[in-house]
């Protein structure tokens, strides 16, 4: 018991991790109907600029506090994502109003390549890290009640408080305000959007820069955890199911997608898995969110998909 | 007149921290030949392809570097390695394994273009598992113990399998078996599994971030570090450089040791480095990786200076010589000391049946900030792992059709 | 004024719907195929087939498959890799179990395998749609990944999981040499590009796109939409299927499951889309656009003896790349098919702007 | 509006009207809260032109797609040729020789003319995929039958011209002809048309009435339509529905029907 | 037109789509401030693509106004993106309806009202759109895509009106709605147009009702204007009542009495 109990929390904690990515496409896709391939490039871009600023800033401005150098390093980071963010609207997003969801789907493909390409020319290739101060050790709760207690990962669970903090204000941000509406309006029809004096270039830099925080938040998470590598770029992957699972325009959705996703994979790793020999639970995670979306197309929190004749 | 090597290497995509040392290893030994005149005069011409670690632009990177007369090829990468080994023999070009690729290929008779020197994953596990009999205090002491073996779910990480099955069958220990899907971020439920069924070891057959990420789990799940134990490609520095003091203890198979004390590191730190023609920075010179580079490069420059023996001095080898030379290999000590690694490694002894030449490692203990060679050698038991090898290779060989060679083919 | 259709009046149904109705298109074809059969094997590289032109062709026929599925009926697949696999392992055991298969015979077989699990994975499609159907694939993708590597069987018990396959051979002729290879796989893909145009503009071609623009259009003139997007993901995974066989047995020789991973999923669906959805030529444009940009990019510093290190190669080739992709989604966002019919329809104007 | 005392006053011949083909009894709809349609019956004979006319929202369309099963209703009974239908998908309506077109055009956007026309005799099309992958023999003789089946019906609404453009370029009144084209090359025996003149100039509109006209003539084909037009509907129906609110209040020929009071106060309006 | 109260003012402008298809081949108009200019003209003549031009959403299907120009009180605004225009007050209702499917009516309607940031303003406005269409107020709540053909279409013009417009573009605002709610529409125009001084450009196949409620009327044909006129003038043009509005010497013929072959407007040489 005591050990199921620590799996189950385990995949709530890997579930929230995977939200935190999954996020970053939901605002997007929700914002244009685009489905962002870069999203993986994107949280790997921001964590490198994160590292390697929290280790240039100090030597530039010559000081040591790191407290201080993550916080120069922050803002700096992020401030490089809103740049990117009107750099993708300037350049390639602007010239591509109306176009089919699967043109854009393509086009994010190439702004990851270029960010690949451009993240690691200007901060390397190797591995970095990002100390945030994440606490690495386990916590042991319930001990009274169960031998050894049960296990849970402080560092998951700071992850986990500051996922569910982001998909709050996020929520909140997409329900209530004028903006949220505008960017409802604008994944459904680019050019309806455009008549009614919607700025389409406006609210597509805000998307992106809230995309790219989202993806600056992931980062430093995952990359404090992982380090920061290339591999980075490939939890994106990860997020997939969650996504899908959650609707692919539901904020909340990608929170309960990602906690199914990640109680159900490690549940079936850890119970099914030795039955099959093991390295099941990636297969698993979209064998699960399939079975949802045979009983809801659209994913749990998904807006219904619209066929009207 | 040059001898051309070509240079598969990744220094970009999920491998490149690991990647890049190694093949800054490679290249600087070779420009440490250059800078030294060259092998009996013969320079050396090379060109660095990336593959990104992906198999078919190895194979691109093989078709088009093959064409310039390429000596041997060092693929780095276990997936290139299968696509490669059925090409090599029509092209006559010999394959270098050092460490990795097919536990079978040992068998010269079957596998007359490659080399796994040093080692393969067999003899890797037989090592370990010899090691923890020695940390128990005899291999008998194994039995009912409990050994994990966390791997990356690849042919890579499942070549173990095989030895460390038949060891267990030997001394009576349980072998738990978890994989871990490439690229290995998410590790979560194998430490889970880990922390439930609390295995006396285990052995990490990881590559790439697999094992930081399996360090920290470790870590995470509260898995005693001291238990631990990587392969040699799961003991260099960006395995272990993240996690830092917290994966003090954790042990790995050594190839090789790190360290810039000896001559041909201080030499090439000399001849490459301060003629600024270093390939990486100077401070990762000796790091577990570029040392293992650059014993590739070692080793096929060694094969090309046999091969001239035999062929005929300050010329260039073709591929078919190249091969000639690395089947009769002979770096005894004395060698091993002109060559400026006089403990580094341990004499390597090629023949027409063994393509490896020596099945030695050494074990090392990360001590929260560099790696700290252990003093023991083992070498893997020929007892063991002989039969294995030859009915693989018969396996093989009867799979392909290929006859196995004659004693005749040997002595050409 | 090389390029006109002017004057070419069609007596008949059957001149109009030739794949090339006007002259000039079937003389560039005529003389593509010439070169592709005829000249390529006496003045090509042993580089050029093994390391650019089979890839190119095997992909392509891959790319083709694929887009039968997504460009012509709309249904998003992440799975080609999964498809492809399916054929290289099924072929594989038919070759290694039974004796005397012939190659040709375990192609088809291996397709045919392919077939029945496209058609599996596809039958959530019928109530899935867009990219949330992308799941169905993904889960095929990421089962086979796992189930080739795990179950001993599929590998015919290989230690590591990885396969090989030499020594092959049609009607007795073997096929070693890389100029063989090249015109086996060669012929091969155009036996199916062929059909594959043959299908999308008969009857199921046009289904498959009716269903892809409008579904409930579809089904109110009497395309059952289960027919259409099962017999899509069949044919699909069938070609797809082959060019695992492949890509397998004649490019790599010795394969693992890595060979097929979703990296080749993803490359297979970006080939696709900036080829040009729904085009034949497209499946073509988009596997030389993908496939050999990034080699010849590789290659301009070599060639202008600029001193780079591969990294830094490896990563301008990236931003390159990247950036022509939105660059020509920009130019024209239906692919490169498409520009090119544009180009051609300008050229028929020429010299008149409009 | 149009004055439409000046129209001569096209009784419905005993001609033109034959059996009962479809017999709607007790349809009820709904859409959650929304009640779509409430409690309606009425006929349709062979050969007639059945007009459905109402205020917006008052679920005319929604009639037709529980003709074609796109809806299915909660309630009531349909009788097609005298026989009852369950459950029914709209694939099979098409099979019963039911087409129809839309109120918002619903051409497929990626294909040309030809193809959207060709794809209407998708359902007399025989030969099976293999013969079509090699494209020989009976399927590409069937494709040149069928071919010239399409070309009537292209020559028939006057668009030989843009016959190899793709729908999505033409404009808007050309795409509602190749979807009257399209659901005419499945040779129906009875035709929904949703608003098929929404959007058309005079000149155009009398073109469209020419052929449904033409068709209803030529083939006998029974045809329901959908027309805001009061003109157009009052002189080429045959017979008239009003419905409102999901309610039926009116059902006659066309004279009857403009001179009910109710559906002067909820349709027509009093300057009619 | 006298200059002075020129509000917009398009000059011999052409469109090509996607670089091959020239549509528009020299196309100008005026609408003066207050005024009410109908655009009429056969299928693919060229009304949309003109209200497109002036709107700047040409973009967006791959058309580009090559040659001529376009002022809007005097001010060049090829180069202004659609929502500045909109900010300028010159807002457009397209064809087709485009209501945001996911949106209800109302958050359509609100969606409409982006520009503005005056809460009692834009409460006015949602007022008013729900007393000029009553039905869109009983719809309120469900989503665009499940309404039906004419709400939509109520939901778009209300949509529109949301921005407080000084020029509204209106294409084809008639389709699909019921004859009474296409006179209320107008009158909606007309009530506008005289009390708020909004001025309307509308492109109308419903020529009878435009030219009703029009003061100025251009015909398109082609991509050329054939014909202009104040719309008293143009509904007594013979070719006009022939082709236009279907009436032919002694008033309008029944449909049914078609023939089948009949004269082809012949303005176009
Ligand atoms: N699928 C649906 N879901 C919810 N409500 C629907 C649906 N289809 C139709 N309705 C509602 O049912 C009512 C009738 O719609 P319908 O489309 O049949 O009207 P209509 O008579 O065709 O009107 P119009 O003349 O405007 O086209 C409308 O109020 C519409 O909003
Ligand atoms: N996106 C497009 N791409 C290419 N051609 C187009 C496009 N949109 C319109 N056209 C062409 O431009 C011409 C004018 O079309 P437009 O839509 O402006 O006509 P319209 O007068 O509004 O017609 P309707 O009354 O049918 O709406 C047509 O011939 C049409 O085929
Ligand atoms: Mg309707
Ligand atoms: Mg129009």
């Amino acid at each position: 018991m005591g050990f199921f109990l620590e799996t189950l929390f385990g995949g709530l904690m890997a579930g929230m991790l995977y939200s935190l990515i999954a996020l970053g496409f939901v605002l997007i896709y929700k914002a244009s109907g685009v489905f962002n391939f870069a999203q993986g490039a994107m949280v790997l871009f921001a964590a490198l600029a994160m590292s390697r600023f929290a280790e240039w800033i100090p030597q530039w401005l010559g000081f040591e506090s790191l407290l201080l150098a993550n916080l120069l390093a922050f803002i700096a980071a992020m401030a490089l994502m809103v740049v990117l963010a009107w750099a993708i609207e300037r350049l390639c997003l602007s010239k591509l109003v109306n176009q089919e969801g699967i043109t854009l789907l393509m086009a994010t493909l190439g702004i990851a390549y270029f960010l690949d390409g451009f993240g690691q020319t200007l901060f390397g290739s190797d591995i970095y890290n990002i100390n945030v101060g994440m606490p690495k050790d386990p916590a042991f709760i319930l001990e009274g009640m169960f031998e050894g207690g049960v296990m849970i990962s402080k560092e998951d669970l700071v992850a986990a408080v500051i996922a569910a903090l982001l998909v709050v204000v996020l929520a909140l941000f997409f329900q209530k305000t004028k903006t949220g509406r505008a960017l409802r309006a604008v994944a459904d029809d680019h050019q309806a959007a455009q008549s009614i004096g919607i700025p389409l270039n406006k609210i597509w830099v805000i998307v992106w820069s809230v995309a790219g925080f989202a993806a600056l938040v992931a980062g430093i998470i995952w990359g404090s955890k992982l380090g920061v590598q290339f591999t980075l770029s490939l939890v994106a992957l990860k997020a997939l199911p969650v996504v899908i699972l959650g609707g692919l325009t539901s904020v909340p959705g990608a929170i309960i997608g990602g906690l199914i996703i990640g109680v159900g994979e490690k549940l079936s790793e850890i119970y099914i898995g030795p039955m099959l020999g093991g390295g099941i639970e990636i297969w698993f995670a979209y064998v699960l969110a399939l079975g949802f979306l045979l009983v809801r197309p659209q994913g749990l929190f998904g807006e219904k998909i619209i066929d009207r004749v | 007149q040059e001898q051309f090597i070509p240079l598969l290497s990744y220094r970009t995509g999920a491998y490149a921290p690991n990647g890049i040392p190694w093949a800054n290893g490679k290249q600087d030994y070779v420009k440490y030949i250059n800078a030294n005149g060259g092998i009996n005069g013969v320079k050396i011409a090379f060109e660095e392809c990336e593959t990104g670690y992906a198999t078919d632009k190895g194979v691109e990177c093989y078709e088009r570097l093959k064409g310039k007369g390429a000596a041997v090829f060092d693929p780095q990468a276990t997936g290139i390695t299968f696509a490669l080994t059925d090409k090599a023999p029509v092209d006559k070009i010999p394959l270098i394994t050092l460490g990795y690729g097919l536990a079978a290929s040992q068998d010269g008779g079957v596998f007359k273009w490659n080399f796994p020197l040093m080692g393969s994953y067999w003899t890797a596990a037989d090592i370990l598992v010899q090691h923890l009999g020695t940390k128990e205090g005899g291999l008998d002491k194994l039995k009912g113990k409990k050994i994990a073996l966390v791997y990356h779910d690849s042919p890579f990480g499942k070549e173990p399998i095989p030895a460390l099955k038949k060891r267990a069958e030997m001394h009576g220990f349980d072998l738990q078996l978890l994989p871990v899907t490439a690229p290995g971020v998410e590790q979560k439920a194998t430490w889970l599994q880990v922390r439930r069924d609390r295995p006396d070891y285990v052995l990490l057959w990881g590559w790439g971030v697999m094992n930081s990420t399996a360090l920290k789990e470790a870590i995470a799940t509260g898995f005693p570090r001291e238990k631990l134990f990587g392969v040699w490609w799961a003991g260099a520095e960006p395995d272990v450089k993240d996690v830092g003091a917290n994966a003090k203890g954790y042990s790995a198979l050594a190839l090789n040791p790190n360290g810039t004390e000896y001559p041909l590191i201080q030499d090439i730190l000399k001849k490459v480095h301060d003629a600024n023609q270093g390939s990486g920075p100077r401070d990762e010179v000796g790091s577990v990786l570029y040392t293992r580079g650059m014993l590739i490069s070692m080793l096929s420059v060694e094969a090309i200076r046999t091969a001239q023996e035999k062929f005929g001095k300050g010329k260039v080898m073709t591929g078919e010589q190249v091969r000639w030379g690395f089947e009769n290999l002979n770096i005894d000590d004395k060698r091993l000391e002109e060559l400026g690694v006089k403990g580094v490694i341990r004499p390597i002894k090629t023949t027409c049946e063994d393509h490896m030449g020596s099945s030695w490692a050494r074990i090392h203990t990360w001590d929260g900030s560099k790696w700290v060679m252990g003093a023991d050698w083992y070498q893997a038991d020929k007892s063991v792992l002989d039969p294995m090898v030859k009915e693989a290779a018969d396996r093989y060989a009867a799979e392909k059709q290929i006859k196995r060679r004659d004693a005749s083919d040997c002595n050409a | 004024m090389l390029y006109r259709e002017n004057g070419q009046f069609k007596t008949s149904y059957a001149a109009d719907q030739q794949i090339f109705p006007i002259f000039q298109e079937r003389w560039a074809m005529a003389l593509l195929l010439l070169v592709a059969f005829v000249v390529l094997p006496l003045v090509g590289s042993e580089y050029w087939f093994r390391a650019i032109l089979i890839p190119f062709l095997i992909l392509s026929l891959a790319a083709l498959g694929l887009n039968i599925l997504v460009g012509y009926c709309g249904q998003i697949s992440l799975g080609t890799g999964a498809f492809m696999a399916v054929g290289a392992y099924a072929a594989y055991n038919f070759m290694v179990r039974i004796d005397g298969m012939p190659l040709i015979v375990a192609m088809l077989l291996g397709g045919l395998s392919a077939t029945v699990i496209g058609v599996l994975f596809g039958i959530p499609s019928l109530r899935i749609k867009g990219l949330y159907l992308a799941v169905a694939t993904l889960a095929a993708q990421f089962f086979t990944d796992w189930a080739f590597l795990r179950i001993g069987w599929f590998t015919n018990n290989s230690s590591s999981g990885s396969v090989s396959m030499a020594r092959l051979d049609v009607f007795g002729l073997p096929i070693e040499s890389p100029v063989t290879k090249y015109l086996f796989v060669l012929t091969v893909v155009c036996v199916f590009a062929l059909m594959a145009k043959n299908l999308v503009r008969s009857a199921v071609g046009r289904q498959w796109m009716a269903i892809r623009d409008m579904d409930v259009a579809a089904a109110v003139i009497g395309i059952r939409p289960m027919y259409a997007k099962l017999s899509a993901f069949a044919v699909s995974s069938f070609i797809v299927g082959v060019a695992g066989v492949l890509w397998a047995f004649i490019h790599l020789g010795a394969w693992e499951p890595a060979a097929f991973s979703i990296d080749r999923s993803f490359q297979l669906l970006f080939m696709v889309i900036i080829g040009g959805l729904g085009s034949i030529s497209g499946a073509f444009l988009g596997a030389a656009f993908i496939v050999l940009l990034p080699l010849a990019l590789d290659q301009v510093p070599h060639l202008l003896g600029i001193p780079l290190s591969t990294a830094t190669i490896t990563h301008l080739v990236h931003m390159i790349f990247g950036a022509l992709i939105v660059f020509f989604l920009i130019v024209e966002p239906h692919g490169l098919a498409k520009l090119w019919s544009v180009g051609k329809q300008k050229l028929r104007l020429w010299p008149f702007p409009h | 509006m149009t004055d439409m005392n000046s129209a001569a006053a096209a009784t419905p011949s005993g001609r033109r009207q034959g059996e009962v083909i479809l017999d709607l009894q007790n349809i009820s709809l709904r859409f959650g809260g929304v009640k779509a349609l409430t409690d309606i019956s009425f006929n349709i004979r062979e050969h007639e032109i059945r007009s459905i006319i109402g205020p917006n929202g008052a679920g005319k369309s929604s009639m037709l797609n529980v003709i074609n099963g796109v809806y299915h209703p909660q309630e009531g009974r349909i009788l097609y040729r005298g026989e009852e239908r369950r459950r029914l998908e709209p694939y099979m309506a098409a099979r019963q020789g039911i087409a129809r077109t839309f109120q918002n055009i619903a051409l497929f956007k990626g294909m040309s003319v030809l193809d959207n026309i060709m794809t209407g005799r998708n359902l007399k099309m025989k030969s099976n995929i293999f013969q079509q992958a090699l494209y020989w023999g009976a399927a590409q003789q069937e494709e040149i039958a069928h071919r010239e089946k399409v070309e009537e019906v292209i020559d028939f609404l006057e668009i030989q011209n843009v016959r190899k453009t793709p729908v999505g370029q033409l404009p808007y009144g050309l795409q509602k002809r190749v979807e009257l084209g399209r659901a005419l090359a499945a040779e129906p025996s009875l035709l929904l048309l949703d608003e098929p003149m929404a959007g058309m100039n005079v000149e155009e509109k009398q073109d469209m009435c020419r052929f449904i006209l033409d068709v209803n003539d030529q083939f006998g084909t029974t045809i329901v339509l959908i027309e805001h037009d009061m003109g157009v509907v009052m002189d080429i129906s045959d017979r008239v529905v009003v419905l409102d609110y999901g309610k039926k209040i009116g059902d006659g020929a066309p004279d009857e029907v403009r001179n009910n009071e109710d559906v002067i106060s909820a349709y027509l309006g009093t300057s009619h | 037109m006298s200059a002075p109260n020129l509000l917009l003012n398009v000059n011999g402008i052409e469109v090509i789509y996607n670089h091959v298809a020239l549509v528009l081949k020299g196309v100008s108009l005026q609408v003066p401030e207050g005024g009410i200019v109908a655009i009429l003209g056969g299928n693919g003549a060229g009304k949309t693509t003109t209200l497109r031009a002036i709107s700047n959403l040409l973009k967006g299907e791959r058309g580009e106004v090559t040659k001529g120009l376009i002022e809007y009180r005097g001010e060049r605004v090829e180069a202004l993106s659609p929502s500045d225009l909109v900010r300028r007050g010159v807002v457009q209702v397209m064809e087709g309806r485009h209501c945001f499917a996911h949106l209800t009516i109302e958050e359509n309607l609100l969606a409409g009202a982006y520009t503005r940031s005056n809460k009692g303003e834009i409460a006015a406005n949602l007022d008013k759109v729900y007393t000029y269409f009553p039905r869109l107020k009983t719809r309120r709540t469900s989503q665009a895509a499940y309404t039906s053909g004419g709400e939509q279409q109520m939901c778009a013009i209300g949509r529109a009106l949301m921005s407080n417009p000084n020029m509204v573009l209106l294409d084809e605002p008639s389709m699909g709605l019921a004859p009474q709610i296409v006179e209320e529409v107008f009158e909606i125009v007309k009530d506008l147009n005289a009390k708020e001084k909004v001025s309307f450009l509308l492109a109308e196949q419903n020529t009878m009702v435009a030219l009703r409620y029009a003061d100025f009327g251009y015909i398109v044909e082609n991509g050329r204007i054939v014909m202009e006129g104040a719309a008293s003038e143009l509904s007594n043009n013979e070719d006009v009542k022939e082709f236009y509005l279907g009436l032919s010497g002694e008033g309008r013929k029944s449909f049914r009495e078609i023939k089948h072959y009949r004269r082809r407007k012949r303005w176009l040489s």
